[in-house]
This record gives structure tokens, C-alpha cells and sequence, in this order.
């Protein structure tokens, strides 16, 4: 029944599905250690998606597009942070209304972008690698996108384990009153993650209109920003679970497009819901973990 | 004569309707242990603060070593010597002790040079610490250890302590005067502001004394009695609780082979604890923060609910009632903090008074609540207990701990209890606000009801409990008359009471 | 008199959906072109679909709306309501089935379209297996799959087809998904009943995939591996019923048109197609658009066997419209 | 520099004075951004703000208000209670999606028994049961488990989605239809329409809404409930120790926004929608959550909220018609009148000081 399934293909295509969520949920997870809870990152990520999208035609250039999708998101994350951080507004009413405007901003730049193609990003060439059995599939057949996002959540954890900057942002997240007492600077520290978050989510954003779609066309990301935020959840705030979180929504989604491509007698629309039920499942299954002490208060030093 | 490290000159610093610090000059010595004292809300804090760089003060200069001293920012400060505990610790629950202190650190070493400089350290001083436990997990004493450690590995030229003790055992407080003395010895200056008039005399040379921002007299503490070191502080007289002996009557609470685990994740679980209160009897639990003492109220307020045949209150077992039941039957509770625990610091008072009173003072009809009756209670309560506030529709958080404490316990003690369980009535309180509260329990268990004290201040216990019983891990200590227990006995019961008294059985 | 006829058009997408709603805001730019200052046009996108287009609707209507085009079959219960509150203003509701004294309605019969890319697949396919992602199962979409199996089956009897339903008519990543999916299970044509170019760019990335347009031409990502495409063309039929409106010769139809009046386009078969076989196409075409050949005609089994049509019989547009069923050949179950 | 110092009790003053001052920086920006596209400023802030109310067509539109607010302000205020209680319930579309499948499928299921009495309550009833259901989901998981609301809450979205499209596909499918996806249209079936007077905007459900307004509004500020929920949102150690139920708390919460968000996805599928279609959701219930927060929780404040939100959906449609701006710009403008919002609420709590720098 299976037999039209190849499971390296399988595991090929679920890291490619997963990586425009995991790069906006890496983001996120920075946020939030960091203890700001960010809900705008469906629009930061379509905010991405279409600068990247203008930027690449531009220039011709995917390379120079991811860059610009990032600043471009980067930038309108400054907009929560100044809001929250400054003025102290409520973060979930703040990132709510951040998703709306972005929607909003994406359809407005990029409404003379529609039909166009972008310029492709070329598959990294491992020369023989590609060829071993099984792991080459897996391993060395994707393009450089695919593996910015694993140095980035590499990177993410190795900055948070083992750096100071990351100690004291894990600081900062979990007592921002101590960390400013310590002479931290709170609100610089937040500002610097939510733009950090903002440009990965940007990132996220222009895997699909560079390279998943790839075009321009008005709510592309479609809900994948908020299946970011539940992996980061789902994820205990740890990346490297966050990357196992991502991959397995990933391969949630392409097994169950798989079964029904091969005939499997279950329902469709059950296996179209399954992402969603294995997620609480698991989420059900495994003990939570603790969310950083300040996440989503609202930080005011009176000195 | 040693020579002057620090000295500020006409410090001021206003905040909307206060006056924190006005004028404040004086002059801390090199080695010198050094006393601020005055009542809550004198402006110990905001002028420490002022020191370690976090508040600039509107007017006025300091000097560090005859230089102009003007710290922006704490790490400024810690560049040049100036280090601090703080009053509510400055840690990080979810890092461990490494973390915790590399963060109070400017260059810290690397993570595995750290780990053994705190181990050194900690020796050194007799403050052992594992610095790879999560800090959530230590317990009051150990927590202050690290924050103490995270200045030592400073090399501070001033050591600033703000209510270092509130939190320590007995015997802790003696290894952390040795630390200090040693450090001293070595040329720290320490700035150490407490409440416990006691320690002050027992360790500091100098003692300036605020009093509504204003620096009031100096004194020599080893020459002064407390009782005059604490009427410069409050400007008056000072009144000490009286105390009638109390009647054992009838049996109120009686607590058997109660054992629980904790609700929270850190916590300590209560071990077969048995005990009975008389009314008009006060029981004094000793014992050091961490040790069951937040699981025992909760057990007896009915946060936690317990086994059949474990708690009995009037005959009745109240094991699986709730808050409300066990408030409709006269059992009160006040916990230890009252920000965020025993009050809601977002909420008027008026709300506050809802947040107990519901029940004994029919606040509520039908659920419909009766918001003149909670508002004319709150007043009553801010009354009878000298609550600074303008009025009952201030936020709890615009109280000063202190008065907070007494519109706390006020609360309570208005709604005649046949039992009252407060778990540290007066942390932190100044010493006039402490003695009233004092007083306000012994003329409850005067009137007939039973009282259960938990504090971690002997002083307190002994001035105010008929029997004593300590906690320790969970487990209590058979209660004995309080009268007549030698500190050493105390102090035995304290630290490894249970150990103790087992060999003691068995021999 | 002078005052431009005003059409209105309410889209149930953004107008740069590059699909569906994007070729009538061509329609619409067609329409503009045509009549200049004569005609004057309105339009509202993303409208959803239920109160907020009854609205919509009303408030075109109120600003003076001659004709107004509503463009998705979930305007249908709406349109009819409207229109009977204005009998004044003249409805074209696409997709649907209701029709009243100023409601028309409006479709195209993309299955024409979808018989030839069935037999340019069946011939380009080696694999023997095509995929096809659809978006809901509701009679037009499976009135496509059987059309391009019957037409693929024609011409490779081996052919299989496998079906993936993406519950969405446009999400370009779930379809990217389901367009490798299907590639990873040994696909190597797709047909696509739904609105984005992800499937294209799948199919670009992994290689020797041929894929069609659909909705619009998708010709930038031709001749590989897009090798011909089925267009909405709704400009024709915009500009003659705006012309009735302003000859006030406007009468409520059931329009259908299929390849022949124009509706339905075939987009140009690249060179990726063999010569041969895309003069077979393109005959085919033909002959469909002449009417000499009808897509469904016998003898067809439907799927469990069971005779559908006689031999020599074409199947009536009825049954065309409700179809709930798949021929012969095909397996797996419709979703209910 | 500027420094911003905390009042010791929210202005009375600016609580007022903040959504007209919002308004005001909106109107402003906006003209700019209008202006940038090439459109009359003023004209098209007039078309968005006035028009609705007092254009020469304002009886139309007046009635249409009620319609898009209603389904906002019912659930925004169901979804207040847990907001204020720190029970994130971000998925009542899907709690909304469930109530009218529910409500709707009792009714279609007694389909073409005429009896208004009985067919109607029933409706409400299983709308109400069926979004109150879906919210228990997140609400059991959070008791029992420990899990996460917002993400469980969240991810019954995309469930109920497809639920809903396999409905409209399959059960409830009318099968005098065609074969087209869709129920029968339910404004036809009198005994189940929802409608009281349909050109006066008129349903059951906004009659629903005011009520649960005024509902609110007491049980916030007199009841017992109320006051439990505000203080588990404050300070949990304290409801606990106040006597309050956590566990019970947060089932009541979730309870009462799913119930609310049922009965207002009944009300829209058997009145305004009129019948379950596969994209039966327009996004009331994500548009509720910053309806909620606009109105700062507060009933009333929630109720205004939700028609400032309904009055420039409905604004910017007339907009887009007339002045061709394009959708994308309406949205623009009301993403920055909800960041405007809640930009100058700081105000309300904060006293704004200038301060001089001093000489270092
Ligand atoms: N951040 C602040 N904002 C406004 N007023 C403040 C602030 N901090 C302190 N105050 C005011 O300054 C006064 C002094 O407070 P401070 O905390 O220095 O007192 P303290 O002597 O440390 O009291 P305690 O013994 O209770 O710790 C208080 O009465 C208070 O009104
Ligand atoms: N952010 C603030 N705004 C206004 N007043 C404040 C603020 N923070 C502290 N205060 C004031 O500072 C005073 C002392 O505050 P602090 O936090 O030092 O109290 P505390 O040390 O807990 O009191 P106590 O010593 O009585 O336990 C209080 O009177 C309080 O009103
Ligand atoms: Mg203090
Ligand atoms: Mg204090």
C-alpha cells in the first residue's frame, strides 16, 4: 500500500516544507526568550516574503533578496518593538495588529509583482555526496536556504548556551526586573531580539516567494507564521526541538499528502487535519516545559 | 582613623509626592561597617540605589576615593569596587548559580574557571555552593549566598547589603557576620542596612539613621541600646508588645501524621507533622525560609488540600474544604507574601478586603457583591491598624511593605478568628510597624482565639509564642513551652533539629 | 444621455491572486478598454463570501451599478437576493445555477480544456503516472479529472492517474507540497486544479515534469515545464453583455461556453511537446470548439463498472453540471 | 529625553480622551497614505468614516453596522472573560466554525418541519453547546495536562476548517444543489433564520450581543465571578488563596468565549451567511481579539470597539467601490488605527515627562 512512498524522498521534501516555519520560529523563539511574545509573525513573514520577492527582481539577485526580505521584516518588527517596548502597549493586541498591517503593507508593495518570476536560487552542488544512497537524498540535494536555517538554529543554540549575549537575553527573558537591576539594558537587549526575530521571519517569508512558489501573490504565507508560534511552544522554547518540531509538522503534512497520493482509504479530510492533531497530540504527550518568567509582560524601569 | 572611601554630599532625590533622600551627607571609611537604619520607607533603599548607579539623584555629588563619583549605570559602579545585595533578589530562577553570578560580573571568566573560582570563593568565605544547582531550586539562605558571592568575586571596595538577614537561620547569620568581619578586615567597606536592631549592635561600628529622607544622627551601635537607636528612627517613643501568658483552652486545630507534597515545583514537601493548638494560645514555628513553612499555611488555609484525619479544626476534619469553607468556620490564614499572595498589589484595598472578607463579613449577596460594605470594612481596617494610605480605593502597590503587612494581617484579625495562622507577620516591617503587629496577636489570642505564628525571627517567636516548635525539611519538632529554651536549644531544633531528636529517642 | 453605463465587479480573491480573480480583472480592463468613456467600472476584491457581498453588492447597486458581475459560485444565494431588491440592476453571477428576470448566469466548460491537456499528457507521460491536484471535490473540479483521464486513458491505455485534494483553491505552499509529493510517487506530468505557479516551480525544480497553466497562462515558466495551459478568457463575454446593457437588449441567460465562443483558451503548446502530438492536440481542440466532438461521449463505465454512457451517446449538460463521480479507470474514492 | 512615569491611578482624563486622539493620528496618517496613492485625502476619509453614518445611502449602511459588529462584540466579549482571567483563547474562529455547524445541522436535520419554537431554541442551544464543546478541548488539555491554550486553541482552528469544508462537502451538503458544496440556505427556512427584520440589520444575534453586553458589564463589575476572574488574571497565588478554582476558572472562561463564539458562528450561519459554505469564515474570530483589546477588556469599551471596527470594514468597502483604493490600503489603515490605539494608551498610564539630561 505504502510502496509508492520513498522514504528519503519523504524525509527530502518534509525538511524543505518545514524550512520557511522553522526559519520564522527560530526568530520567535529569540523573542521570546528574550521574554516578548511576538503574535506578528505571519505578518512580518509576508512582509518578508514580498520585500524579498521586490529585492530579488531588482536585483536580479536571490542572494541579495533574502537579505532585503530580512530587513524589510526586520524593520517592521521595529514598529512592535517601539510600540512595546516604548510604549509599553499590550504585546498580543500589538502583534495581532502587526499581522493585519503587514498583510495589509505586503499587498500594497507588491501589487505590480504579481506574475512575475523570481530569479532562482541554485541547488547547492556536493559533487559525489549527493550520490551516497539514502543520505545524499536526505542530506546534500537541497538548496542553500535549507541550510542557512540549520546553521541559524545551530547558531541560536550555541549563542544561547554558550555565549554571554546569550545569557543575558536568557536573563532578560526570565527576570526582566533583576536583569535591570544588574544594569542590563532591557529594552535595548528586547529591541535587538525582536528585530533578530523579524529578520529571520522575513527569511521564512522569502523561502516562499523565492524558492517554495516561487512569485508573488497576496497571502502567500497563508497561517504559516502561527504554526511558527505553536512550534516554538511546542518546542519548550529549546531549538533544538524547535527543529524537531518543525520537521515533524513538516513531515505530518507531505506523509499525509503522500498516503492520499497513494490511495490510502482514510478520509481525506482527516488526513488534511492530522498536522494540527499530531501537534496537540504531542504536545498532550510530552510535559511542557517552563515559558521564560517574563514572557509577554510589559517592561517599565521607573528610575 | 581609617580614611574616607565614600562620602555624599547633600544627596536629594524626589519622586512624585515624596521625598526619597533630602540633604543626605555622610561619610563611609575604608574597612568600615557601616549602618543605615530607619523606618520603612525612610529612603534606605532609594539611597543605596543611588550608590550602585540605578537612581540619579536630582541633587548632590559623591566622591570614591576623593574622585568625583557620578555613576551612570551599574556596571560603572562595579568597575570601581561598588558592589550590592539587594533587598528582593536580583536572581534568575530558571540559570543556575554560575549563571546567576557571571551575570553580576563584568568580565566573567570562563565558564569552567568560574565554577571554580566560586567554589574557592565560597570556601574561603564558608558560604558552600554548588554552582551548577539551578537557582530555583536553592533555598532563601542559599539564594543570598549567591548573590553575596556574585560580589565577592568582585573584589568590592564597598559592599552594600540591603536586609541581608530577613532570610537566614541563626547559625547562617553568624557565617555571614564572620564573612563580613573577615572582608572588613581585609578593607571592604560595608554599607548594611537591617531592621534588626540586634545585628546592627552585634556587627556595625557606625550607624546613620534616616528618617523621611533626612539624615536624622549617627551613632556608635555598640555603644547605643536598641531601644534608642530605634526611637531615633521613628522620633518618638517606642512601644514593646505586652504580653499576658496565655490560657490553654479548648483544643482548636489539631494536626496529625499530616503529610503532602508541595503544589509547586520547587518546593518542600510536609512530612508527618503533628501538633494541636489550645485557643488563647500562641504556637511559634521556628525555622528556616524553605523548609514546608509556605506548605504548612497552605495546608492550613486550604490551598492545599490534604488526606482525610489530618487537619481537624474544632473536631470538625477539614482536610478536603477549601479557603472559603474553612474561613466560613473561623480559620484565618495570612501568608508570607503579601504582594502577589496574600494581596493583589493591582487592586484597591476595597478589592483587597473582598479577597478574604467575602464570606465572614458578608461582602457578597446572591454572588452580587455588596461594594459599600467591602469599602466601609477596608476603611475599618485602615483604621484600627494605622494604615498609611490616602484611602481604600489606592492600589495595594502604592503601600509600603510595612503598611501593606498590617492592612494584611488587620484584614484577618477584623474578622474574628477562632484561629489566625500568619506565616512572617513582620518581614521587613520597621520596628514600630512590627510591634504593633505583634501586639495586634496577642490581643487576639488574649480575646480566645488560637494563634499559629511562622517566622523566621527568633526574637519575634520568644517575645510573642507560649509554646515553640521548629521545621525542618518538612518535618516538625515536638512543640515545647517557649519560655526558658536557651537560642542554643533554639538554634538546635532550627538546623538539624529532627537528626537530633531521633538519636535523642533512640538513646 | 451622457451618464457612462456603470458596471460593478465584486471579486472573492485580490485581484493579484495571478488565478481566478486576476483574469476577470482583466475581463474587467477589457471591458474599460473597449467602451472608453461609455462605460465606467467598479470593483471591490477579497470580498468573502456571504453577508459582506450582499453588501457589496446593495452598495454597487445603490451607487448606480448597471450590470454587476458576481465572480464566485459562493455569491449565488446572495446574488439572487440582491437582484430582487434591485430589479432594476442586471446580475451576472458566474459558476452558478440560480438565475431570475436580471439574474444570467455565466460559466466555462474548462473539461473542453481539460480533454486536451488529458491527451497531451497521456502522451508525454513514461512513468504512466499523473498526477492531479485538486482543490475541493465538488462536481467542476471531478468533471476535470474524468475529462483528462478519459483523454489520457485514449491515447495510453496504461496511464494512472493519482489524486491529491489540497482543500484550498489557493495556497502556494500546499500546493508546492502536493505538486512534489506527487513528483516523489513517480509522477512526471501534473495537472492542477488550483490557482498558484507553485506546482510550475516544483515541477521546474525537479526537472523532467510537465505541467500546465491553469486559471491564467502561467507562460513564464514555459516551454518547460508548463507545455500549455487552459485560460479564463471572460473578456468577450464581458464586452457583449455590457453592450446589451447599453443596447438594452440585456436578457437573463444560462450562458456555458466552452473552447468555441472563446471562453475557454488553450494556451500555446510549447515545443516540449513532440510536433505530432500537439497537432493531434490542437485538432482536437479544434474539433471540439466546432462542436464536432464532444469530450463525454461514449461508451463510458462509471467507476464501479455500471454504464454511464451508450456508445455514440454524449452526456447532457446535467449530469455534466452535478457530476459526482469518476469514470472508469480511476481509483480511489471522491471525499464526501 | 523624554521619560515616562507611571500614574499612581489611571487617568480618568486620557482613558477618554485616547481612542479620539488615536482617531485623530490615524485620520492624519492615513490622508498620507492615501494621498501617496494618488487618491483626495479627504475625500477618502470621509468616504471611510462618514459615509457609513450620514452619506445620502446612511440608512442602508446604518443596518449593515449591526450585522458586521455584532458577531464582533459577542465574541470579543466572551473572549474579554479569559483575556482577564490570562486565559489565552486565540482560536475562537474555530469555536465559531463549530457553533454554526452544530446549530446549523440541527436545523437541517428537521428540515422542512416548520415549528419555530422548538427548531430555533434548539439551534441556539446546540450553536451554543457546539462552540462551548470546542473550547473545552484546549480548556480539559490545560487542566489535565498542562497544555498550552493558546497553541490548542489555535491549531482547532485549521481543524475546524476542515471540518467545516468536509460538511459543506458532505453531510451537509443540500442535496438539491447540484451536487455544489453548500447547505440549503437557512433565511429560507423560517423556523431556523435567525433574521428579525432584515433591512434594519436586524438578527438575533445582535440582539444577543447587546445583551451580553450589559451581562458582561454586571457580572465584571458586581459579581463575585467577575471579580475572581480580574484577580486570577492579576495575581494566581492570590485567587487561589482567595478560594478560587483555577481549574474551574479557566473551564469557565473558555467555557463562556466558545459558548459565545458558537452562538454568534449560529446566528451569522442562519442569518447574515444563511448557509454553511466551505468559506463560511471571514476571520470574526481574529478580528474579535482586537476588538477585545481595543476595548480594553471593558465591556462597553468592547462594544464601541466593535463598531469603530465594523464602521471602516464597512467605510473601506465603499472605498474600494467608489475611489478604487485598493483593499490592501484599507487594511493598511486599520492595522495603523490599532497602532495608533495603542501607542497613545500609554497615556492613560503613564505621565509623560521631559527630563534634561544631566551635566555627566
Ligand atoms: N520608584 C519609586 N517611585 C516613586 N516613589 C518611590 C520610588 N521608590 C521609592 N519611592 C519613595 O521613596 C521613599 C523611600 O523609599 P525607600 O524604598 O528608599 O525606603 P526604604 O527606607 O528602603 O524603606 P524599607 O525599609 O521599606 O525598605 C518611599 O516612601 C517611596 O514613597
Ligand atoms: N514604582 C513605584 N511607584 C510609586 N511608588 C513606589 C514604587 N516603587 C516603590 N514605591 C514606594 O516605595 C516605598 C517603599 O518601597 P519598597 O519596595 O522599598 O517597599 P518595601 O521595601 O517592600 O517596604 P517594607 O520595607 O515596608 O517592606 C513604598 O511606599 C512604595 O509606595
Ligand atoms: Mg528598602
Ligand atoms: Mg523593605
Amino acid at each position: 500500500m505504502f510502496g509508492s512512498i520513498d522514504p528519503s524522498l519523504l524525509v527530502a521534501s518534509l525538511m524543505v516544507a518545514a524550512t520557511p516555519i522553522l526559519l520564522a520560529a527560530i526568530g520567535e523563539l529569540v523573542v521570546e526568550r528574550a521574554g516578548v511574545l511576538n503574535l506578528g509573525v505571519e505578518g512580518m513573514m509576508i512582509t518578508g516574503a514580498v520585500c524579498g520577492f521586490i529585492v530579488a527582481i531588482n536585483t536580479g539577485s536571490p542572494y541579495v533578496g533574502f537579505a532585503g526580505a530580512a530587513a524589510g521584516a526586520a524593520l517592521l518588527a521595529l514598529v512592535f518593538a517601539a510600540l512595546t517596548q516604548w510604549l509599553l502597549s499590550n504585546q498580543v493586541a500589538t502583534g495581532l495588529a502587526l499581522t493585519l498591517f503587514g498583510l495589509g503593507l505586503s499587498s500594497l508593495l507588491g501589487q505590480s509583482y504579481v506574475g512575475m518570476r523570481a530569479p532562482s536560487l541554485p541547488r547547492v552542488d556536493f559533487g559525489v555526496l549527493s550520490e551516497i544512497p539514502f543520505l545524499g537524498r536526505v542530506l546534500f540535494g537541497h538548496d542553500p536556504m535549507v541550510y542557512v536555517s540549520l546553521l541559524i538554529v545551530a547558531g541560536v543554540w550555541a549563542f544561547l548556551r554558550y555565549t554571554r549575549g546569550g545569557l543575558v537575553l536568557r536573563a532578560v527573558g526570565e527576570n526582566h526586573a533583576a536583569a535591570h537591576a544588574l544594569g542590563y539594558n532591557v529594552v535595548a537587549i528586547r529591541f535587538a531580539a525582536i528585530a533578530f526575530g523579524g529578520a529571520c521571519a522575513g527569511l521564512g517569508g522569502a523561502y516562499l516567494s523565492l524558492v517554495r512558489v516561487p512569485q508573488w501573490t497576496e497571502g502567500m504565507t497563508a497561517g504559516a507564521g502561527w504554526i511558527a508560534l505553536a512550534i516554538v511552544v511546542f518546542a519548550s522554547w529549546r531549538p533544538w526541538r524547535l527543529l524537531l518540531g518543525a520537521y515533524l509538522f513538516g513531515g505530518v503534512t507531505v506523509l499525509q499528502l503522500n498516503l492520499q497520493a497513494s490511495g490510502v482509504a482514510i478520509p481525506v479530510e482527516y488526513l488534511s487535519m492530522s498536522p494540527y492533531v499530531v501537534t496537540i497530540l504531542v504536545l498532550v504527550v510530552m510535559s511542557a516545559g517552563r515559558a521564560p518568567g517574563s514572557l509577554g509582560k510589559t517592561f517599565h524601569a521607573s528610575t | 582613623m581609617k580614611e574616607t572611601l565614600l562620602s555624599l554630599e547633600g544627596l536629594t532625590k524626589a519622586y512624585p509626592g515624596v521625598v526619597a533622600n533630602e540633604d543626605v551627607s555622610f561619610d563611609i571609611r575604608r574597612g568600615e561597617v557601616h549602618a543605615l537604619l530607619g523606618e520603612n520607607g525612610a529612603g534606605k533603599s532609594t539611597l543605596v540605589k543611588t550608590i550602585y548607579g540605578l537612581v540619579k539623584p536630582d541633587r548632590g555629588r559623591m566622591r570614591l576615593n576623593g574622585a568625583p563619583y557620578e555613576p551612570a549605570e551599574p556596571k560603572v559602579a562595579r568597575r570601581l569596587g561598588v558592589a550590592m545585595v539587594f533587598q528582593h533578589f536580583s536572581l534568575f530562577d530558571a540559570l543556575n548559580v554560575a549563571e546567576n553570578i557571571a551575570l553580576g560580573m563584568e568580565n566573567p571568566p570562563r565558564p569552567r574557571d568560574l565554577a571554580a573560582r566560586i567554589r574557592d570563593v565560597s570556601e574561603t568565605y564558608g558560604l558552600p555552593l554548588d554552582p551548577f544547582r539551578t537557582v530555583g531550586d536553592l533555598s532563601a539562605g542559599e539564594r543570598q549566598r549567591v548573590e553575596i558571592i556574585r560580589c565577592l568575586l568582585q573584589d568590592p571596595k564597598l559592599l552594600i547589603m540591603d536586609e541581608p538577614t530577613s532570610v537566614l537561620t541563626p547559625q547562617e547569620v553568624t557565617i555571614l557576620f564572620e564573612t563580613l568581619r573577615k572582608l572588613s578586615a581585609e578593607g571592604t567597606a560595608i554599607l548594611y542596612i537591617s531592621h534588626k536592631l540586634e545585628e546592627i549592635r552585634a556587627l556595625c561600628e557606625t550607624a546613620t539613621i534616616l528618617r523621611l529622607g533626612r539624615v536624622v544622627g549617627t551613632c556608635d551601635p555598640r555603644e547605643s541600646s536598641a531601644r534608642q537607636m530605634a526611637e531615633m528612627m521613628v522620633g518618638g517613643e517606642l512601644l514593646v508588645p505586652e504580653r499576658e501568658p496565655g490560657e490553654g483552652g479548648a483544643v482548636m486545630l489539631e494536626v496529625a501524621g499530616l503529610s503532602a507534597a508541595s503544589p509547586r515545583p520547587f518546593g518542600t514537601a510536609l512530612r508527618d507533622i503533628g501538633f494541636e493548638v489550645r485557643a488563647g494560645e500562641v504556637l511559634g514555628i521556628g525555622g528556616v525560609a524553605g523548609n514546608g513553612q509556605d506548605e504548612l499555611l497552605a495546608a492550613l488555609s486550604g490551598e492545599l488540600r490534604t488526606k482525610p484525619g489530618m487537619v481537624r479544626f474544632k473536631g470538625d476534619d477539614i482536610g478536603r474544604r477549601g479557603p472559603n469553607e474553612r474561613r466560613a468556620r473561623a480559620l484565618l490564614t495570612a501568608p508570607e507574601e503579601r504582594m502577589g499572595h496574600a494581596a493583589a498589589p493591582d487592586m484597591s484595598l476595597t478589592e483587597n478586603a473582598v479577597l478574604t472578607a467575602n464570606v465572614r463579613e458578608d461582602l457578597s449577596r446572591h454572588g452580587f457583591l455588596r461594594w459599600g460594605r467591602a469599602r466601609a470594612f477596608a476603611e475599618l481596617v485602615i483604621e484600627r491598624f494605622d494604615v498609611r494610605t490616602p484611602g481604600p480605593d489606592r492600589a495595594a502597590m502604592s503601600l509600603s511593605g510595612g503598611n501593606l503587612q498590617k492592612y494584611v494581617i488587620g484584614r484577618e484579625i477584623l474578622q474574628r478568628p477562632d484561629l489566625l495562622v500568619v506565616n512572617q507577620p513582620t518581614w521587613g516591617v520597621d520596628a514600630s510597624a512590627a510591634a504593633a503587629i505583634r501586639q495586634a496577636l496577642l490581643d487576639l489570642a488574649a480575646g480566645g482565639a488560637a494563634v499559629i505564628v511562622i517566622s523566621q525571627d527568633l526574637d519575634e517567636l520568644m517575645e510573642i509564642s507560649d509554646r515553640f516548635a521548629a521545621l525542618n525539611e518538612g518535618r516538625l519538632s515536638a512543640p515545647r513551652p517557649a519560655r526558658g529554651l536557651s537560642v542554643e536549644e533554639i538554634g538546635l531544633m532550627l538546623g538539624g533539629a529532627h537528626d537530633m531528636e531521633v538519636a535523642h529517642v533512640d538513646a | 444621455q451622457d451618464d457612462p453605463t456603470t458596471v460593478g465587479f465584486v471579486y472573492v480573491g485580490p485581484i493579484g491572486d495571478g488565478g481566478w480573480t486576476y483574469e476577470h480583472e482583466q475581463g474587467r480592463l477589457a471591458v474599460e478598454e473597449h467602451f472608453g468613456d461609455q462605460v465606467e467600472t467598479v470593483y471591490v476584491e477579497s470580498v468573502p463570501e456571504g453577508p459582506d457581498a450582499v453588501r457589496v453588492m446593495q452598495q454597487m447597486a445603490l451607487n448606480g451599478a448597471d450590470l454587476i458581475f458576481t465572480t464566485s459560485f459562493g455569491y449565488m444565494d446572495q446574488t439572487i437576493e440582491v437582484a430582487e431588491q434591485f430589479p432594476d440592476v442586471m446580475f451576472e453571477h458566474a459558476t452558478g445555477y440560480k438565475r431570475a428576470d436580471n439574474v444570467s448566469t455565466y460559466s466555462a466548460r474548462f473539461y473542453e480544456g481539460r480533454a486536451v491537456q488529458g491527451h497531451i499528457a497521456g502522451n508525454l507521460t513514461e512513468s504512466n503516472v499523473i498526477g492531479y491536484i485538486g482543490s475541493f471535490p465538488i462536481p467542476e473540479v471531478i468533471r476535470g479529472i474524468n475529462s483528462a483521464y478519459i483523454h489520457a486513458k485514449k491515447v495510453n491505455p496504461d496511464v494512472e492517474f493519482k489524486i491529491v485534494w489540497v482543500y484550498t483553491w489557493f495556497d502556494p505552499a500546499k500546493e508546492a507540497e502536493a505538486a512534489r509529493t506527487l513528483i516523489d510517487q513517480g509522477a512526471d506530468v501534473i495537472l492542477q486544479h488550483t490557482d498558484s505557479t507553485a506546482p510550475q516551480a516544483a515541477a521546474a525544480e525537479a526537472g523532467d515534469v510537465y505541467t500546465f497553466g491553469q486559471a491564467s497562462d502561467m507562460a513564464e515558466f514555459g516551454p518547460m515545464p508548463r507545455v500549455s495551459s487552459i485560460i479564463d478568457n471572460w473578456a468577450p463575454y464581458y464586452i457583449d453583455r455590457t453592450q446589451a446593457v447599453i443596447d438594452g437588449t440585456w436578457e437573463s441567460t444560462d450562458t456555458w461556453d466552452g473552447i468555441g465562443p472563446g471562453m475557454v483558451g488553450i494556451g500555446e503548446i510549447s515545443d516540449a511537446v513532440p510536433a505530432e502530438v500537439k497537432a493531434e492536440a490542437e485538432a482536437l481542440a479544434e474539433s471540439i470548439a466546432a462542436g464536432e466532438y464532444h469530450p463525454f461521449t461514449g461508451p463510458l463505465n462509471k467507476q464501479d463498472g455500471s454504464v454511464w454512457l451508450e456508445e455514440g451517446e454524449t452526456a447532457d449538460d446535467g449530469t455534466l453540471l452535478g457530476m459526482n463521480f469518476y469514470v472508469e479507470g480511476i481509483e480511489g474514492d471522491i471525499p464526501q | 529625553m523624554i521619560r515616562l512615569e507611571r500614574r499612581p491611578q489611571p487617568s480618568t482624563f486620557w482613558t477618554w480622551l485616547t481612542p479620539l486622539l488615536a482617531v485623530a493620528l490615524t485620520v492624519v496618517f492615513g490622508g498620507v497614505l492615501f494621498a501617496m496613492l494618488g487618491k483626495d485625502p479627504l475625500v477618502a476619509i470621509r468616504t471611510i468614516f462618514f459615509d457609513p453614518l450620514f452619506s445620502q445611502f446612511a440608512s442602508f449602511y446604518r443596518p449593515q453596522l449591526l450585522v458586521k459588529g455584532a458577531p464582533l462584540v459577542l465574541i470579543a466579549i466572551g473572549l474579554s472573560f479569559g483575556f482577564r482571567a490570562g486565559v489565552w483563547n486565540i482560536g475562537a474562529e474555530g469555536q465559531y466554525i463549530i457553533g454554526a455547524l452544530c446549530g446549523a445541522a440541527v436545523a437541517l436535520a428537521l428540515y422542512p418541519m416548520e415549528a419555530r419554537w422548538l427548531i430555533f431554541p434548539l439551534m441556539i442551544l446546540f450553536g451554543a453547546l457546539g462552540g462551548l464543546g470546542w473550547a473545552m478541548i484546549p480548556g480539559l488539555l490545560k487542566v489535565r495536562f498542562g497544555t498550552n491554550e493558546i497553541l490548542v486553541s489555535l491549531m482547532l482552528v485549521y481543524v475546524a476548517e476542515q471540518l467545516l469544508a468536509a460538511m459543506a462537502l458532505g453531510p451537509l451538503r443540500n442535496p438539491e444543489g447540484m451536487g455544489f458544496p453548500g447547505s440549503r440556505n437557512l433565511t429560507q427556512y423560517d423556523s431556523a433564520t435567525s433574521w428579525i427584520d432584515r433591512a434594519g440589520g436586524m438578527h438575533w444575534g445582535v440582539i444577543t450581543a447587546f445583551l451580553a453586553v450589559i451581562l458582561a458589564y454586571v457580572v465584571m463589575s458586581r459579581h463575585i465571578l467577575g471579580f475572581q476572574i480580574r484577580l486570577a488574571g492579576q495575581s494566581p497565588r492570590a485567587a487561589a488563596f482567595s478560594g478560587v478554582n483555577p481549574g474551574g476558572l479557566v473551564l469557565i472562561c473558555l467555557g463562556t468565549s466558545g459558548a459565545l463564539a458558537g452562538l454568534a458562528g449560529m446566528f451569522e450561519v442562519s442569518g447574515p451567511a444563511g448557509q454553511v459554505s466551505i468559506d463560511f469564515n471571514v476571520g470574526y474570530g481574529f478580528t474579535a481579539i482586537i476588538v477585545a483589546f481595543l476595548g480594553r477588556l471593558h465591556p462597553v469599551g468592547i462594544l464601541l470597539a466593535g463598531g469603530l471596527m465594523a464602521l471602516t470594514y464597512i467605510g473601506g468597502e465603499i472605498a474600494q467601490s467608489q475611489l478604487q483604493l485598493p483593499a490592501a490600503a484599507i487594511q493598511l489603515f486599520q492595522g495603523m488605527l490599532l497602532f495608533f490605539l495603542l501607542a497613545v494608551d500609554v497615556l492613560t498610564h503613564f505621565r509623560v515627562r521631559l527630563r534634561h539630561r544631566e551635566v555627566a
